[in-house]
């Protein structure tokens, strides 16, 4: 343990909030609450398809977000940390996503969750007049989760890799393996 | 059953646009056509002129049939875009089909949304995929579509809506 | 029983009321999806209700005159995805009634399997989204425990746990095996035992009874007039069940009753469900039991599907209702028009008028005994 | 042996916010593990040994996040709701005997004191929800007023009927009146007044109800009113609402098992007092989230029904009979 914490924290040394000339140097904190970031990571409740259902059935008991503190699905986009864009977005959809994403607080995340969030899935054929093709055409994405729809392990790796993202390093603790 | 068809066939048969002395149009009456349904899936086709379908629809209220739903289909040779109502029973193994024809470049047919209050959204639904107009309907803005929409995806002729992607 | 409505005429006589519009939605986590709904209120009452939908349109209907018949086969299983198997059905089926296709007995009985397994999926999200709206959590994880155990089956033999592409024009796609054989039989046992459970934990809750009971009555005259099918028509008292008054597939074969309730409440909608879980268990036994030998698909289908030109149209009773396809050909490898009559569309359709006068909580828990499907609105 | 008042009052202060603030966080961690045993999963269990540091890592989260105060809310009452939704929770403890010597403030109107001070939680809540100028918060805030009225009145109707006959205000000296076995606790106390079961339902309801708990959570109906009166709150000022939930939850139980359960006296008669108070306090907590993860929220007008027309009722009528009894003893 001691030694995966040791190995974590000098992966994310050098990383974000520690710039190399200043007086003040804040990593240490930065990296606590990145720690605590990538743990508690709360999604908003969008369902907006097919994906959203497999979305619930991550946070089932089959396969279970809870495990990762990612469970707390709120449905205040102020309290919740990462959009999982789950399902189709079309043009009528695109200003109240924005919306939605213009109204979470910083620090925030999105990821696509299926085919449709990442590039209009097969909803996409010369002439469609409906479907965006991508949500990253709205605003950043951060992580991709290809499927259509994606199963909920694809979910639950897509969380992990945005925690990766977070602190630097793949999980720790980590996951124990069965 | 069969009895039921005979007399709605019946019904049918008195729909006629009456004769109008201003146009000069003649008297138009409501076909009536008996279909399989194990070919086609409906026992029944009228079809009828754009200014009874209010009628066709009051008969088909009158013998207890619940809206099914409410179509168009687009025929640019003809220069003709057809409306299709579609009436189930909710009681009996029946389907009815009312077909109305109006012209492409001026659709425009009286809403039956009295009748069939459900048919409110199916109409709308029409107007936004082929422009349909449906004279009488309370409130005809985009219902699928964007509520600035003025494009109507569904026409022969449509070609992708310009989008600015932001 | 609900306290008196601000509309009846005894209130509104008084000094106008300030009223205010509250928007709910596109993101709320009682419309399900991306369901918006305007509505006028006086306070925690619920003068006019507005629908607007639209925010889930994902033109299936052009696309049906864009691609071949073929490639028009994920769509149907997308537009509902949670009984996609219907919608298969529905698309295969009116392909099949153009071409003048006999699908093999097997497939017959497989497909009805299926399509009744994946109504029972349905009906257990519809129950515990619903119980979540009532603010109860629990039941939802166990309905999605019992579900998880219907992917399972449906996945080895479809190959995907969702968005199902199992149907073929002329029969399905491939055979199922033993053991998807043995684990339905299993399963039926298993989802008795827990019906009972369920009827034990939820149904007969007071709490529960209290909300339902008398809340957001549907009369069956206004399910007419505006189209609505499936469990909301029967919960009306009228015992429509496409399945048995239009019968397709090989539904004559078994014996099974149409739940319906006279009530017209949340309450009846919630029994009628909940006893339709039992109806498709009956089915999948006898289908089981009866299940013949042969091939699953039909010999004489054509490598391009060309169906003769005309007008086509078939319905089946999917889990929110009933779910029919007009299909306009024109004698071409593509499809003139495809017209997709869906079951939320209408029951939807009816909630502005259902919800009139309805403290907000009810009109939610009414919106939650519609069980809509928003794509299935929205297409 | 009780320390001079100045030394008691810095210990309560330190000890009351870390208990405060570690019952909020494991509390938290407690409910989530309980509602996933109950829903047959496992709960956090990868962040920390059994997912023990979890509360930690959404302390640090919420610590972490932006705090915005929109431009249409009002700007101080805003502020100023997520204090004053803690600070009065912090208040009641002082007055708690969590054991024989044990208790901050040895205070002879001390279930005055939880009862003032308890009240001041609902206004919080009302000014959060005001503050945002958002509709769903106003309803929220307008509901959670007129439920906690509607169930004061109850709870404070059974509190004088047990002050009838227990005749003090001092919760250390209602505990002793409660010493010497299981059957001398006021719950258990029918020869005393027959009604003591019933009071104690009546007192159960009502402290669900009085810290917005399911059934009752009209404060925070997430299905109908996305987050109730904390819509609009991000962050820590979340955070602070989430963790008064929780201590208000904690002040509820001590109360009941001051009143009711004996406080800290043993029933076997082994093991320190405190533990044993704590043992009760946590067994009403955990019977507490029981009811939420299984029943469904009721209606809000139901919710005033039971109240006005069930348990004001019953209050006022077991007020009578216990002072005809004390009368004809």
């Amino acid at each position: 343990m001691a030694e995966q914490q040791a190995k974590w924290l000098s992966c994310a040394e050098g990383g974000a909030g520690s710039e190399p000339g200043s007086l003040v140097r804040f990593a240490r904190l930065e990296q606590l609450l990145d720690w605590g970031r990538a743990n508690s990571l709360w999604p908003l409740t969008l369902g907006l398809a097919c994906c959203a259902i497999e979305m619930m059935a991550a946070g089932a008991a089959r396969f279970d977000l809870a495990r990762f503190g990612a469970e707390v699905f709120r449905p205040s986009p102020r309290q919740a940390d990462v959009m999982i864009v789950a399902g189709t977005v079309n043009w009528k959809m695109a200003g109240p996503i924005k919306t939605l994403y213009d109204q979470m607080l910083e620090p925030k995340w999105v990821i696509a969750f299926g085919n449709c969030a990442i590039s209009g899935g097969p909803f996409v054929f010369p002439g469609q007049y409906a479907v965006v093709e991508g949500v990253d055409k709205l605003f950043p994405v951060d992580v991709h989760v290809p499927g259509c729809p994606p199963r909920p392990e694809a979910l639950i790796e897509g969380i992990l890799e945005l925690e990766q993202k977070i602190t630097g390093t793949r999980r720790w603790p980590r996951v124990k393996t069965a | 059953m069969n009895e039921l068809i005979e007399q709605l066939k019946s019904a049918y048969a008195v729909l006629v646009v009456p004769a109008r002395a201003d146009t000069q149009a003649a008297a138009v009456p409501a076909v009536v056509q008996p279909t399989d349904p194990e070919r086609r899936g409906c026992h029944l086709e009228v079809t009828v002129t754009p200014a009874v379908v209010v009628d066709a629809a009051q008969v088909a209220n009158r013998f207890g049939f619940a809206i099914d739903t409410i179509t168009g289909i687009d025929w640019p040779e003809a220069g003709q875009m057809e409306v299709v109502y579609d009436f189930f029973h909710p009681q009996h193994r029946l389907h009815l089909v009312v077909r109305t024809r109006v012209p492409r470049d001026a659709p425009a047919l009286p809403t039956i949304q009295d009748v069939f209050p459900g048919a409110n959204w199916h109409e709308r639904e029409t107007h936004d995929f082929f422009g349909i107009k449906f004279i009488g309907h309370p409130d005809l803005t985009p219902l699928l579509l964007p509520e600035d929409a003025d494009y109507h995806p569904l026409r022969k002729d449509f070609t992708n809506v310009s989008r600015s992607s932001n | 029983m609900s306290p008196g409505h601000p509309t009846d005429s005894s209130v509104s006589a008084a000094a106008p009321r300030e009223t205010f519009v509250l928007n709910v939605g596109p993101q709320h986590p009682a419309t399900h999806g991306v369901l918006r709904l305007k509505l006028t209120m006086d306070g925690e009452y619920v003068l006019h209700a507005e629908p607007v939908i639209g925010y889930a349109h994902r033109m299936h209907e052009k696309m049906g005159e864009n691609r071949t018949y073929v490639q028009f086969l994920p769509n149907p299983s997308r537009i509902d995805y949670l009984s996609a198997m219907h919608y298969m059905h529905a698309y295969v089926c009116v392909v099949e009634r153009a071409l003048g296709i006999e699908v093999p007995p097997r497939a017959e009985y497989i497909r009805v399997i299926t399509s009744e397994l994946n109504r029972i999926a349905s009906h257990l999200v519809w129950f515990g989204a619903f119980l979540l709206d009532l603010g109860a959590f629990t039941p939802l994880l166990y309905a999605f425990d019992d579900r998880e155990k219907i992917l399972d089956l449906l996945e080895a033999v479809t190959g995907s746990r969702l968005t199902y592409c199992y149907y073929r024009f002329g029969g399905l796609c491939n055979d199922v095996d033993e053991q998807f054989i043995e684990g339905t039989r299993a399963f039926v046992k298993h989802m008795r035992g827990r019906l009972g459970m369920y009827h034990k934990l939820v149904t007969e809750n007071l709490i529960l009874r209290k909300r339902l009971e008398g809340i957001g009555v549907i009369s069956a005259e206004l399910c007419r007039k505006y189209g609505a099918t499936g469990p909301v028509l029967r919960g009306s008292g009228v015992p429509c069940d496409v399945r048995k008054l239009e019968p397709y597939s090989v539904y004559p074969e078994f014996e099974f009753d149409v739940p319906h309730f006279a009530e017209g409440d949340c309450m009846a909608r919630y029994k009628v469900r909940m006893e339709e879980i039992a109806q498709s268990l009956r089915i999948i036994e006898q289908a089981i039991a009866k299940l013949p030998p042969g091939p699953v698909m039909a010999e004489k289908v054509p490598r391009v599907i060309k169906p003769p030109p005309g007008d086509y149209y078939f319905a089946v009773e999917a889990a929110r209702g009933r779910f029919a396809i007009r299909l306009v050909s024109d004698g071409t490898e593509v499809p003139y028009r495809l017209k997709l009559r869906t079951p939320s569309f209408s029951n939807l359709a009816l909630f502005g008028e259902a919800a009139r006068g309805l403290l907000m909580q009810d009109a939610l828990a009414l919106l939650g005994s519609l069980d809509l499907v928003i794509p299935d609105v929205d297409r | 042996m009780i320390l001079p008042e100045p030394y008691r009052l810095i210990a309560y202060l330190v000890g009351a916010l870390a208990f405060v603030g570690l019952n909020a966080a494991y509390l938290v961690w407690l409910e989530r593990k309980v509602a996933a045993r109950f829903q047959r999963r496992p709960g956090p269990t990868e962040v920390g040994p059994a997912g023990l540091l979890q509360p930690i890592a959404d302390g640090l989260k919420l610590l972490g996040k932006q705090f915005v105060v929109w431009p249409h809310a009002d700007r101080v009452l805003f502020r100023l709701a997520p204090a004053f939704v803690l600070a009065p929770a912090l208040m009641c403890l002082a007055v708690i005997p969590f054991g024989h010597a044990l208790c901050a403030r040895d205070f002879n109107l001390g279930l005055l004191l939880v009862f003032a001070f308890g009240s001041v939680n609902v206004l919080a809540i009302l000014l959060g929800g005001w503050a945002s100028r958002n509709k769903y918060s106003v309803i929220a805030a307008a509901r959670v007023v007129s439920q906690n009225v509607a169930y004061e009145i109850p709870m404070l109707l059974v509190v004088t009927t047990l002050l009838l006959t227990a005749g003090t205000m001092n919760l250390r000296e209602l505990v002793q009146q409660q010493a010497g076995g299981v059957w001398n606790w006021n719950l258990v106390k029918v020869w005393v007044n027959p009604l003591m079961p019933v009071l104690f339902l009546i007192f159960y309801v009502c402290m669900l109800a009085e810290t917005n708990r399911a059934p009752f959570d009209m404060a925070e109906a997430e299905s109908e009113l996305v987050a109730g009166a904390f819509t609009e709150y991000a962050g820590m000022g979340f955070g602070l609402f989430f963790m008064a939930e929780y201590a208000n939850i904690v002040v509820g139980a001590s109360v009941a098992t001051v009143l009711f359960l004996g406080g800290w006296h043993s029933p076997v008669g082994v093991m320190p007092g405190t533990f044993w108070f704590l043992v009760k306090l946590y067994a009403l907590v955990f019977s507490v989230m029981w009811v939420r993860w299984t029943f469904p929220r009721t209606q809000f007008y139901r919710l005033l029904n039971l109240s006005w027309k069930l348990l004001i009722p019953a209050g006022l009528g077991a007020l009578l009979f216990t002072a005809l009894i004390l009368k004809l003893r």
